[in-house]
């Protein structure tokens, strides 16, 4: 069938035409683009184009390159067994018990296909044609940056204000317990004290008496002194500078300077 | 419709707030009141002129003093450079200014080498542009070739394509549309402006037309057929004006 | 020798400048005539609109048609520019266009962050809010660390502390106290508002419980409630430095 229609138009020049495609088929971006080449040969107006005759030209094409056993990639073969189907369709008289699209359908939208290729080709055309940015226009040749400021706005809720005024008055009945230095007489500065002031008391005095000035009031430096002093005399005692009494539980504590033992 | 604004400068004031009175607020009034339209004029064309992008009209107002409407003040700037060196342009929902495309010629100095595109680049932009928004496999369809990676991944890069929403059919292809800067590249103020356009819509080579026999296909398509598609996005192009 | 062209100033808005007459242009090469001054006009806009440096006369000249005359392109030009938002610049021997420098914080995007206030920030503030008027010592006192100057300023600076009397005490340091801003932000009419220790531990902002045998410090605090005595406090404390 193919021979047939080859013959129908296989005049020396379409047989050149089909071998020039064939040197040139690399050139073509697949079988509709080849199409369109053959479409064209046609010397009409795209939408005029006879199917009938594109498909016997495209059909001349493959035999051609088979007789000069060029390889051609698979699309090229699916289309020339498509357009081989489609020519029969369209030299058959159409058959109304077989379903799906007649001939004339499929050639339709096989022009319309072509034409629309053929039409956005030129639409691209003219898109290059169009004034170009950097070719036929141009931009600001010094253009300046946009300084970005970068403005911080620092927010708090009513929330946060009370839970941070909550935290910092409370933050001392959790504060693991440290040694407040200010309110704390040490030993050995009652042992200093006591050393001073013991040789002036004859008699039994009250340990309280010796606590330091100023500690008297405050409850928690006259705790820190009285314990302090009380073991300075505990102290002193060992070492025999003093004597110490209580005379009941809780009762003041006294303490005198112990006679030289002796008299030494 | 646009007042002529040098005239009767004291008129200029019809588009902002009027003034508070003196002596209620003088302080409040000069902080907050818009400037007067010259002003904005001038703003206006400073911005645009720093800038070698489009800017939006919400950028515009964004940067001016509050109360601007830099949109009236770009009609005015408009009629100011019609016929000059340089151009006021809309690109999209942007504008810029660029030189008078007929003094191209005395900017041998200025052209940049663009990158060459292939022949199946330039197709398939011009395809994305007309079609929009197309689909891979309506690209592959109209061009009759498998599409490569690389000259989708090419235009992409160019920032020439960038993805539109996806086809509600099924595999949810992703779609293409142009960019703001491949209007402002070829000098378009909209895609409806496209060279043709008009003449291959009414000749219906924008329509998607299924092949014969496919009419399952058709059918799931017809919702989202790319010609529905692009009526609406050409409406909205117009309803944004 | 060459008209004004700006003679109407106001009306250029509307329109080019009307071309020169054929007689009044400089009768020059048969070949190649001058394009008209108005043209010329156009052509030096567009150069140094696309340039990236300043554009010496020569230069101009030698890029435009043969006979331009540049240099009185460029005077008019400047006339058309005086004002606008764009300005024609002298750059030593070279010409140059750029915004107008009283335009130049629209060359500024300003965006604006939201951060949250740091812990001390916070602190202190609650302090200067529960406490004013209080000094940077007592402050420091009471949140048991150093107040960094920074912290102080940045309060400050947000407008939500102010400088309070100066303490009648030796070296009289200066007190904080909280602005209108202030109580504006938080919602309050005023600083007493502020609940107190007591309230804010019955609404549960206090969750924390003291150690079994630990004295509550909330107990002494009941006193010192900030709506209660807040003044009567300080002036303790005022009796004390």
């Amino acid at each position: 069938m193919a021979e047939d229609g080859a013959a129908g138009f296989g005049d020396v020049s379409e047989r050149l035409a089909a071998e020039a495609l064939i040197v040139d088929v690399d050139g073509f971006e697949g079988p509709l683009d080849l199409l369109l080449t053959l479409g064209r040969t046609q010397k009409v107006d795209l939408r005029k184009v006879s199917i009938l005759q594109l498909a016997e030209q495209y059909l001349a094409f493959v035999e051609r390159a088979k007789q000069l056993r060029i390889e051609l990639a698979a699309d090229y073969l699916v289309m020339a067994a498509w357009l081989a189907f489609l020519k029969s369709k369209l030299l058959l008289p159409p058959d109304p018990t077989e379903e799906g699209p007649t001939g004339a359908e499929l050639a339709a939208h096989l022009a319309f296909q072509l034409e629309r290729l053929s039409a956005m080709r030129e639409a691209a055309a003219k898109l290059m044609g169009q004034d170009q940015k950097g070719r036929d226009f141009f931009v600001r040749g010094v253009p300046e940056s946009v300084e970005r400021v970068r403005k911080v706005s620092y927010t708090a809720t009513l929330m946060e204000l009370m839970q941070a005024y909550a935290r910092i008055r409370t933050k001392d009945e959790f504060r693991p317990f440290v040694m407040d230095r200010q309110n704390v007489f040490t030993m050995e500065q009652a042992l200093d004290r006591l050393r001073g002031l013991i040789g002036y008391a004859g008699d039994w005095t009250n340990l309280m008496t010796y606590l330091p000035e100023g500690w008297e009031s405050d409850p928690m430096k006259r705790r820190s002194a009285t314990a302090a002093t009380f073991a300075a005399s505990l102290e002193l005692v060992k070492h025999g500078h003093l004597t110490i009494r209580q005379a009941d539980t809780f009762s003041p504590i006294q303490i005198k300077l112990r006679e030289a033992p002796g008299g030494a | 419709m646009v007042p002529d604004l040098n005239n009767t400068p004291t008129n200029t004031l019809d588009e902002t707030p009027p003034r508070l009175p003196e002596e209620l607020e003088p302080v409040e009034a000069s902080l907050f009141e818009a400037p007067p339209m010259a002003e904005q004029e001038r703003m206006v064309e400073a911005i645009l002129f720093a800038s070698a992008e489009p800017v939006t009209v919400a950028e515009l107002n964004a940067r001016m003093p509050h109360g601007a409407e830099a949109a009236v003040a770009l009609e005015h700037l408009q009629k100011r450079y019609e016929g000059r060196g340089v151009e006021l342009r809309r690109v999209g929902e942007a504008w810029a200014m660029r030189t008078a495309p007929d003094l191209g010629f005395l900017m041998q100095k200025e052209t940049v080498e663009t990158r060459k595109l292939s022949r199946a680049a330039i197709e398939t932009l011009a395809i994305v542009a007309y079609h929009q928004p197309v689909t891979r496999a309506e690209i592959e369809e109209i061009r009759g070739v498998s599409v490569s990676r690389g000259t989708v991944d090419q235009l992409l890069e160019m920032e020439w394509i960038r993805f539109g929403r996806r086809r509600m059919t099924p595999g949810r292809p992703v779609t293409y549309v142009v960019t703001q800067d491949f209007l402002d590249h070829f000098g378009l103020e909209s895609a409806r402006d496209l060279p043709g356009l008009k003449e291959l819509r009414a000749a219906g080579l924008l329509d998607s037309r299924p092949p014969p026999g496919m009419v399952s296909l058709g059918e799931l398509d017809e919702d989202e057929a790319p010609s529905n598609d692009q009526n609406e996005l050409f409406q909205e192009d117009e309803t944004d004006e």
